[in-house]
């Protein structure tokens, strides 16, 4: 079974009570800004008996726009299908806006008081970007409006948990966790390396395995960042395969991950490689590593692969509908995913709408699946969705190259 | 061995970051401009070969010299629509200008081509050549070979030929350029349309490395930058040099300092020019007074 | 006389600003406390490149290190913000300073690498020193306090930057018409006849680095304990390079100009954003993919599109419409004053 | 007493001699002449002297000090001031922000002054002082009503005045003139000569001319010396030069009337 | 040949040129006369198309000068040798010789011409690979001029050919400038050597703030006492 994540010993774990405290960073020591007044319970804004207002923030310039603009997508086009469905309740969903933060965090929070504080949206949706979520943190935590789905990694989307905030995908930190202990549980290899992203996301994913694979009882023979947006893995690649390593944990993004596994075939390295969710991309991995791509496995919270599968028929359907025939890729998931949830949270909050029959509802939710969204799982004092992992590998079948599903059932930390 | 491996990728690598530093230098030398749209219009370039590859159904050749042509124009239009009325602008405030072009060229094609990665076939195909234990590839050995090809070619260009001499003479001095009878408004249209071949075809032999998407080349056109400034900016071997260097360079330091990679290859680097403050292969501009 | 009673309507409209906002635009204040600090931060990069003619397009760097040494100076050495601000800035100018020595050998793009070069790297090297950047994850700095007064919300800290941003553009304006700003314009426009003139090059482009440096440093040091929150990756090259834009667009080797560039470059994509919302609203394009696409991000084609267009009919810069306006409303020939800059 | 020594300098680039063992000494208050063919190495000389390059052999000093122990922008603290052969004045600056730049060793304040600006007395008393300084220099120099005006867009031969205003309102010992005459009528010559004979007349500053309008020199210099790839070849009184063998063939031609065309 | 009718110009808001008018005829040397800033290189800058003229006309043997670009104006047979020199720093002097040359078509004259040139100055054959900017100022004024000669312009404009350049290589260029006139090259020369110039012109035109003032052949110039007052130094 799941364990509860280690963050869950950190102070001010209890949740769905107000005046909670947000969770310094190390060497912050102001008494003050814990010091926040007794608010008193308040109305539910941006609702009317027609429509519920929600937005939020996702860069759609600048270098991170290809993802942002794919969950804009993603999230619009489930909230076009709901109301175009007769919406929730008899209330359409107002996306009032997806502000474009240009992944700067001074800009994200303007937005998001701009959400709040003028637009009065009633929950703030979809998220996207460590440096935003980071620095608009302590608004959230203050304004306790609900936040669903931030998209990023860092571990302060579930811990400590905060009444508002709901986290879906899982930090990369567990992730990496889960897919070295494929790599040594069901593969049975023992030496690992880790290739990970010079960011957040390789950081703690590189934390993950380092704490870990002592309990697993393997070793962990070679790690090496590499900057995004890298081109020549080379030396990385050399090294891995000079070390012996029999597995490698691949923490990064879409195109260095087709770099890295296109290197390794180059050099005829041995080691099975498994990346991250973002990754988990069966349209996009096939199509842009071809054959350097069969081996590689990706870990995904959501069943991606099997186009047969009428749940993802449905989902290209919708994101297709209103995409102009486009296909979704793991962002634009994402952005579905955060709709789903957000429209389960109204549905089952009922016509009576208000911050507690939300928060209610959500808390409510055990194993739920929609669409996309998978085993989604909260709680009082529990705000990580996902802990399980589906695990996919890149197969040649018929003579063609593709991402196939190998495990019918969530796989799950020891 | 390692050694020798990380050189030859970082050869190949090298060979990408002086493709696309070429174009910058080309520019420079014949517009004085630093042309930080220069990235775009190669991702530009290589979208529309994608499409005529795609939707066209053209063969690879068909669609380069189609996008090639288009790239020219492409090219050329911004020289007559930007670059022209701003002859008399300060430099920086042209930089400022391609800083805006470089916005609108992305931005645009997001519109048309969306924002996912594709893939983009390389030019040649084949397995991977194996000297030993050192492995290099078909395509890496291309782009080495065309980087060199088109630096020899603009160097007899500028060297040796009166057009050549009258686009540096452009440069320099647009006045009296045009009181020795050199229609510089032709000329100009001439090289920034070079500068869309070049552009173009950099990214279409980088775009199977990067992945066609249109940030493809943001990345690509700082390593550019530095490996135009590294070989001196206004010199095309300069640009060859620079780039095999910086690609060979980013390897040895990554075994060593991988996180600080970047930091490191820039500190060799502000080295190199402290000690020869115009570059590998650049001559230093003493004004005479 | 115009000129003056518009100086003080514009001090006035400044004064009254965040409060004369209706409360629904109240979030409008932490984009323009952000525009603000990046005006101090211009000023100073204005004087670097503007007056001295030494391009810096790292200079987010500069902010960077303002703003952790900031925080290092608060959280680490419990100095309070009234001391950390000050030497925030000195502390960076000590930096610039040290770099204004390798940069003495080189020039126009070289030098453009080398500053490249040295943005690219300090978030990285922050990233590392993790016991004082807290790495990707960052570090939270906190609200300046004075007397029971906490700057923690958005107004009050306005009024905070306000008086930075007053004291540090005086300055800059009595730099730039003084001797040493006279120093840098000769230095620029030519550097042999300079140090003819007895200007020492090493002595006075150091400056300049440590200068520029300096009002970097206090804009980080503002921005750490405005935003309470900071990570070394949030000074990156796009913000170099929007610091760079803001004194072309503003007006290079204009004072005022940086201010105004700054304003501008926060709030246009805030009106387009407007714009793009008001044409997207009936849902009219829905089904022409490319308009929809069009509409949805005119943001980053618009912004490219006005600074082309910028450049194109205001050659030195937004602070030329002052101008023309000024000269409009005098109604008599006089130039619009030439700055005369290269 | 020789205010200006040369000794035995030479100066080379690359393959190119163009100074080349020197000797030259220059009478403290004396007007001297510096002529010779084109590239003979006159600006060198010049360029060395402010120090903008660095000799490959041979010694400068003065009034007894080693110029070599100075950097550039040393050189007029001890007293030198130049004007340029291709006028480099500060297209940024106004004539009066030229002038005051040509004050910039004198002033004595420094960045935090600068800053804090006129809430210093003294910071206000030495612009003022400058000001007025630059204005008499101006007036001297008949250019006054120039003043507010950017250099670009005057005539060449009122740049050359504010070049030559620069120079002097430093109040050097040493003046350098690179062809002050060039693109000047001949009336305007002869009043540029009056204008250089009052410099050392009414400043006590020592001059070294270098000019190819013999109308000037011979007229105002009372010292020539004569300079051909690189080497001296004549040194005298401008009687002594003008009928010097060797200077006629090098620089000065035949004397015939070119008139009859 | 070159005829200028009424012809006014200015710079933005600063006026240049009023209403000035002038001949140079088939074959003759003209000389322009007048004190700094009377409007010399602005007339030599009309007739060369860098600066366009507000009102009046510009006719070279019958051909609109007016609307022409200075780039066309090259191959119709005029090249100048301009106000400060102008000569392409970053080029050598070969690559600034070929440039001058670089709207003609016949090969072996160039050819001709280009040693025609290095005979005229012997110091840019000494100097011929070396970057310009590093030349001597007065060597830049050679090669400013061997650069107009090497386009060999039926009509050659010199805007103060001897600034910079020693007392014996004035006399050989106004030696050159007579023999190529003899040659049947017009000149338009503007000088501030008066005597000089008025001892080789055959016409000359003297300007006063933009503004003809007097004109007449060059002999009789020379004798007018005003004139003599304020141009020749007399
Ligand atoms: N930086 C340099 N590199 C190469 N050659 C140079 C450089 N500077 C000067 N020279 C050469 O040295 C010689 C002397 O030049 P200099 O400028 O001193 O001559 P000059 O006597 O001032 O001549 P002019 O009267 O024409 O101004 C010239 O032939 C010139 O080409
Ligand atoms: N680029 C320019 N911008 C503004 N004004 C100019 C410009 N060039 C020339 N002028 C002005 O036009 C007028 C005529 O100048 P022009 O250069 O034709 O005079 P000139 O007779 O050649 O003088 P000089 O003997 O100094 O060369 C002058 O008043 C000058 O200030
Ligand atoms: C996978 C994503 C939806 C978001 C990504 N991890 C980021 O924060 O940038
Ligand atoms: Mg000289
Ligand atoms: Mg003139």
């Amino acid at each position: 079974g799941c364990s509860a994540p280690p963050e869950a010993e950190s102070p001010g774990q209890t949740s769905s009570q107000s005046g909670q405290t947000t969770s310094p960073s190390p060497g912050q020591s102001s008494g003050q800004s814990t010091a926040q007044p007794e608010a008193p319970r308040r109305e539910a804004q941006g609702v009317t008996d027609t429509t519920v207002k929600v937005g939020g923030f996702a860069a759609q310039s600048g270098p991170v726009a290809p993802i942002g603009i794919s969950v804009r997508k993603g999230f619009e086009a489930y909230i076009k299908h709901v109301n175009d469905q007769g919406g929730v309740h008899g209330r359409t969903i107002d996306i009032v806006q997806i502000a474009d933060d240009q992944f700067d965090g001074a800009k994200a929070l303007t937005a998001a008081k701009q959400l709040v504080e003028s637009d009065k949206v009633f929950a703030l949706a979809p998220i996207l970007g460590t440096a935003g979520y980071m620095a608009s943190y302590d608004y959230f935590v203050e304004k306790r409006i609900p936040v669903i789905y931030p998209m990023t990694g860092v571990e302060q989307t579930a811990h400590p948990p905060q009444e508002n905030i709901f986290a879906v995908q899982p930090n990369n930190y567990d992730e990496a966790r889960i897919l070295t202990q494929y790599l040594v549980d069901e593969l049975g290899l023992k030496k690992i390396a880790v290739l990970w992203q010079n960011s957040d996301m390789g950081e703690q994913g590189l934390k993950g395995v380092k704490d870990y694979i002592g309990e697993l009882g393997a070793e962990l023979v070679y790690d090496a960042p590499h900057d995004a947006k890298s081109v020549d893995f080379t030396t990385p690649v050399l090294n891995l395969k000079q070390k012996g390593a029999e597995g490698v944990v691949i923490m990064t993004t879409l195109a260095e991950t087709i770099g890295i596994v296109k290197e390794m075939h180059k050099q005829g390295v041995a080691a099975v490689p498994i990346t991250s969710y973002v990754n988990a991309d069966p349209v996009n991995v096939p199509a842009l590593a071809g054959e350097a791509a069969v081996g590689l496995y990706a870990g995904g919270w959501v069943p991606v692969a099997d186009p047969e599968d009428p749940n993802i028929k449905q989902f290209f359907e919708i994101y297709a509908k209103y995409n102009n025939g486009e296909l979704p890729d793991a962002y634009g998931t994402a952005g579905f995913i955060a709709a789903e949830l957000l429209v389960k949270g109204l549905e089952d909050a009922g016509r009576d709408l208000t911050y507690e029959s939300f928060i209610q509802a959500l808390e409510g939710l055990k194993d739920w699946s929609g669409i996309m969204a998978r085993n989604l799982t909260y709680g009082p004092g529990e705000r990580a969705g996902v802990k399980a992992f589906y695990l996919n590998k890149v197969v040649e079948q018929d003579g063609n190259i593709v991402m196939i599903q190998v495990n019918k059932e969530p796989y799950k930390l020891r | 061995m390692i050694l020798a491996q990380q050189i030859i990728s970082g050869l190949a690598t090298g060979s990408l970051y002086a493709l696309a530093a070429l174009g910058l230098v080309l520019i420079f030398k014949t517009s004085d401009v630093v042309n930080f749209a220069q990235g775009e219009m190669a991702m530009f370039g290589t979208f529309i070969m994608f499409t005529l590859l795609k939707a066209g159904g053209l063969p690879y050749w068909g669609a380069f010299v189609l996008a090639l042509a288009f790239a020219f124009l492409m090219g050329a239009a911004i020289e007559r629509a930007v670059l022209r009325p701003l002859a008399q602008a300060p430099l920086i405030s042209v930089l400022i200008a391609t800083l805006g072009l470089m916005q609108i060229i992305n931005g645009v094609a997001g519109w048309i081509w969306g924002y996912q990665a594709k893939p983009f076939p390389t030019a040649v195909s084949g397995s991977p050549i194996s000297l030993g234990s050192l492995i290099i590839t078909l395509p890496d050995l291309v782009n080495l070979v065309v980087s060199l090809a088109v630096m020899a070619g603009f160097f007899v260009l500028f060297k040796f030929t009166k057009l050549g001499i009258a686009m540096r003479a452009v440069a320099e001095n647009r006045v009296a350029a045009r009181l020795m009878g050199i229609a510089t408004d032709r000329i100009l249209s001439l090289t920034w349309g070079l500068g869309g071949i070049l552009a173009a075809t950099a990214g279409i032999l980088i775009a199977p490395v990067t992945n066609l998407d249109i940030n493809m080349m943001a990345d690509m056109q700082i390593k550019a930058f530095t490996a135009a400034v590294l070989g001196g900016f206004t010199s095309l071997p300069g640009a060859v040099v620079g780039g095999l260097t910086l690609g060979v360079l980013e390897n040895i330091v990554g075994q060593f300092v991988p996180q600080l990679k970047t930091p490191f290859a820039f500190a060799l680097i502000v080295l190199v020019l402290v000690v020869r403050p115009a570059g590998l292969m650049g001559t230093v501009q003493r004004k005479k007074v | 006389m115009a000129r003056k009673l518009a100086l003080l309507l514009g001090i006035a409209a400044l004064l009254v600003l965040p409060y004369a906002l209706p409360a629904e635009w109240s979030w409008l204040v932490l984009l323009i406390n952000r525009a603000l600090i990046l005006g101090i931060v211009a000023i100073g990069l204005n004087l670097l490149t503007g007056f001295a003619g030494q391009i810096s397009i790292g200079h987010a760097a500069f902010i960077a290190i303002g703003a952790f040494s900031s925080y290092g100076l608060t959280a680490k050495l419990g100095i309070p913000f009234w001391g950390a601000l000050p030497l925030a800035g000195l502390i960076t100018a000590a930096l610039g300073y040290a770099l204004g020595f390798p940069a003495l050998r080189l020039q126009g793009h070289y030098l453009a690498i080398a500053t490249l070069g040295f943005g690219v790297a300090v978030p990285q090297i922050l990233n590392i020193w993790k016991w004082l950047s807290g790495g990707w994850t960052g570090v939270k700095p906190a609200a300046p306090y004075l007397y029971g007064l906490w700057f923690k919300e958005d107004r009050p800290y306005y009024y905070l930057i306000l008086i930075a941003l007053a004291i540090l553009t005086w300055a800059a304006l009595n730099i730039a018409k003084r001797r040493t700003g006279r120093a840098f314009i000769a230095l620029r426009d030519s550097s042999v006849a300079a140090q003819a003139m007895g200007i020492s090059l090493a002595r006075y482009k150091t400056m300049a680095f440590a200068l520029s440096a300096f009002y970097a440093g206090i804009g980080g040091s503002l921005w750490a304990h405005m935003m309470n929150y900071i990570a070394p990756h949030d000074f990156n090259l796009a913000m170099s390079m929007e610091l760079f834009t803001i004194i072309v667009l503003g007006g290079l080797a204009s004072v005022p100009g940086s201010i105004v560039g700054a304003l501008f470059m926060s709030l246009l994509p805030k009106v387009v954003e407007k714009i793009s919302l008001a044409l997207q609203r009936p849902g009219a394009f829905d089904h022409s993919p490319f308009l929809m696409n069009v509409f949805k991000n005119l943001n980053q084609v618009l912004t490219g599109v006005i600074l082309v267009l910028v450049v194109l009919y205001l050659p030195r810069g937004l602070v030329e419409l002052w101008y023309r306006l000024q000269h409009w409303w005098a109604g008599r020939q006089r130039p619009a004053a030439a700055r005369g800059v290269k | 007493m020789a205010i200006l020594e040369l000794k035995q300098v030479t100066m080379r680039f690359g393959g190119i001699v163009a100074v080349d063992g020197l000797d030259l000494a220059v009478e403290e208050g004396a007007i001297h002449g510096l002529i010779g063919p084109n590239g003979a190495g006159k600006s060198t000389v010049f360029n060395l002297i402010s120090r903008f390059y660095e000799p490959t052999a041979g010694s400068l000093s003065f009034q007894g000090k080693d110029l070599l122990c100075m950097a550039p922008h040393d050189v007029i603290h001890h007293g030198i001031a130049r004007t340029f052969q291709n006028v480099e004045l500060f297209r940024g600056l106004t004539v009066l922000g030229n002038l005051l730049v040509g004050q910039h060793s004198r002033f004595r304040y420094g960045l935090v002054a600068s800053a804090l600006g006129s809430l210093l007395p003294s910071v206000r008393r030495q612009e003022q002082e400058a000001e007025a300084r630059a204005l008499e220099v101006l007036e001297f120099l008949g250019i006054a009503t120039y003043k507010d005006a950017y250099p670009h867009s005057l005539p060449y031969g009122i740049q050359k005045r504010v070049e030559f205003g620069r120079a002097l309102v430093a109040q050097p010992k040493l003046i350098l003139l690179d062809e002050p005459a060039a693109g000047m009528n001949p009336q305007e010559t002869q009043e540029l000569a009056e204008l250089i004979r009052q410099v050392r007349d009414r400043y006590r500053a020592t001059v070294l001319l270098v000019e190819h309008d013999m109308s000037l020199v011979m007229r105002i210099c009372e010292r020539i010396t004569v300079m051909d790839f690189g080497r001296k070849i004549a040194e005298g009184t401008p009687a002594e030069v003008q009928s010097n063998p060797a200077v006629i063939r090098a620089y000065l031609g035949e004397e015939e009337d070119a008139a009859h065309a | 040949m070159l005829r200028l009718e009424h012809v006014s110009a200015a710079y933005g808001r600063i006026r240049a040129l009023t209403d000035l008018s002038l001949e140079v005829p088939d074959g003759k040397i003209v000389a322009l006369l007048g004190a700094n800033g009377a409007g010399k290189s602005s007339t030599l800058k009309v007739v060369t198309g860098l600066l366009r003229p507000t009102a009046g006309a510009v006719t070279f043997d019958g051909h609109d000068l007016t609307r022409r670009p200075a780039e066309a104006i090259v191959p119709l047979g005029i090249s100048m040798a301009p106000e400060g020199r102008q000569v392409f720093t970053q080029l050598t002097v070969a690559e600034n010789l070929r440039m001058g040359a670089y709207s003609r078509r016949d090969a072996a004259g160039v050819r001709r011409d280009l040693e025609w040139v290095l005979s005229l100055f012997p110091r840019l054959r000494e100097r011929y690979g070396q970057e310009a900017g590093t030349l001597s100022g007065g060597e830049q004024q050679m090669l400013a001029i061997g650069r107009a000669l090497m386009a060999r312009p039926r009509l050659l404009l010199l805007d103060e050919p001897s600034l910079g350049l020693a007392p014996l290589v004035v006399r050989e260029i106004f030696a050159t400038i007579r023999q190529v006139n003899a040659e049947g090259m017009s000149v338009l020369l503007v000088e501030q050597n008066a005597n000089l110039a008025l001892q080789v012109a055959h016409h000359a035109y003297i300007l006063e703030t933009g503004r003809l003032v007097l004109s007449g052949p060059a002999g009789e110039l020379r004798q007018n006492p005003d004139v003599k007052r304020a141009y020749l130094g007399g």
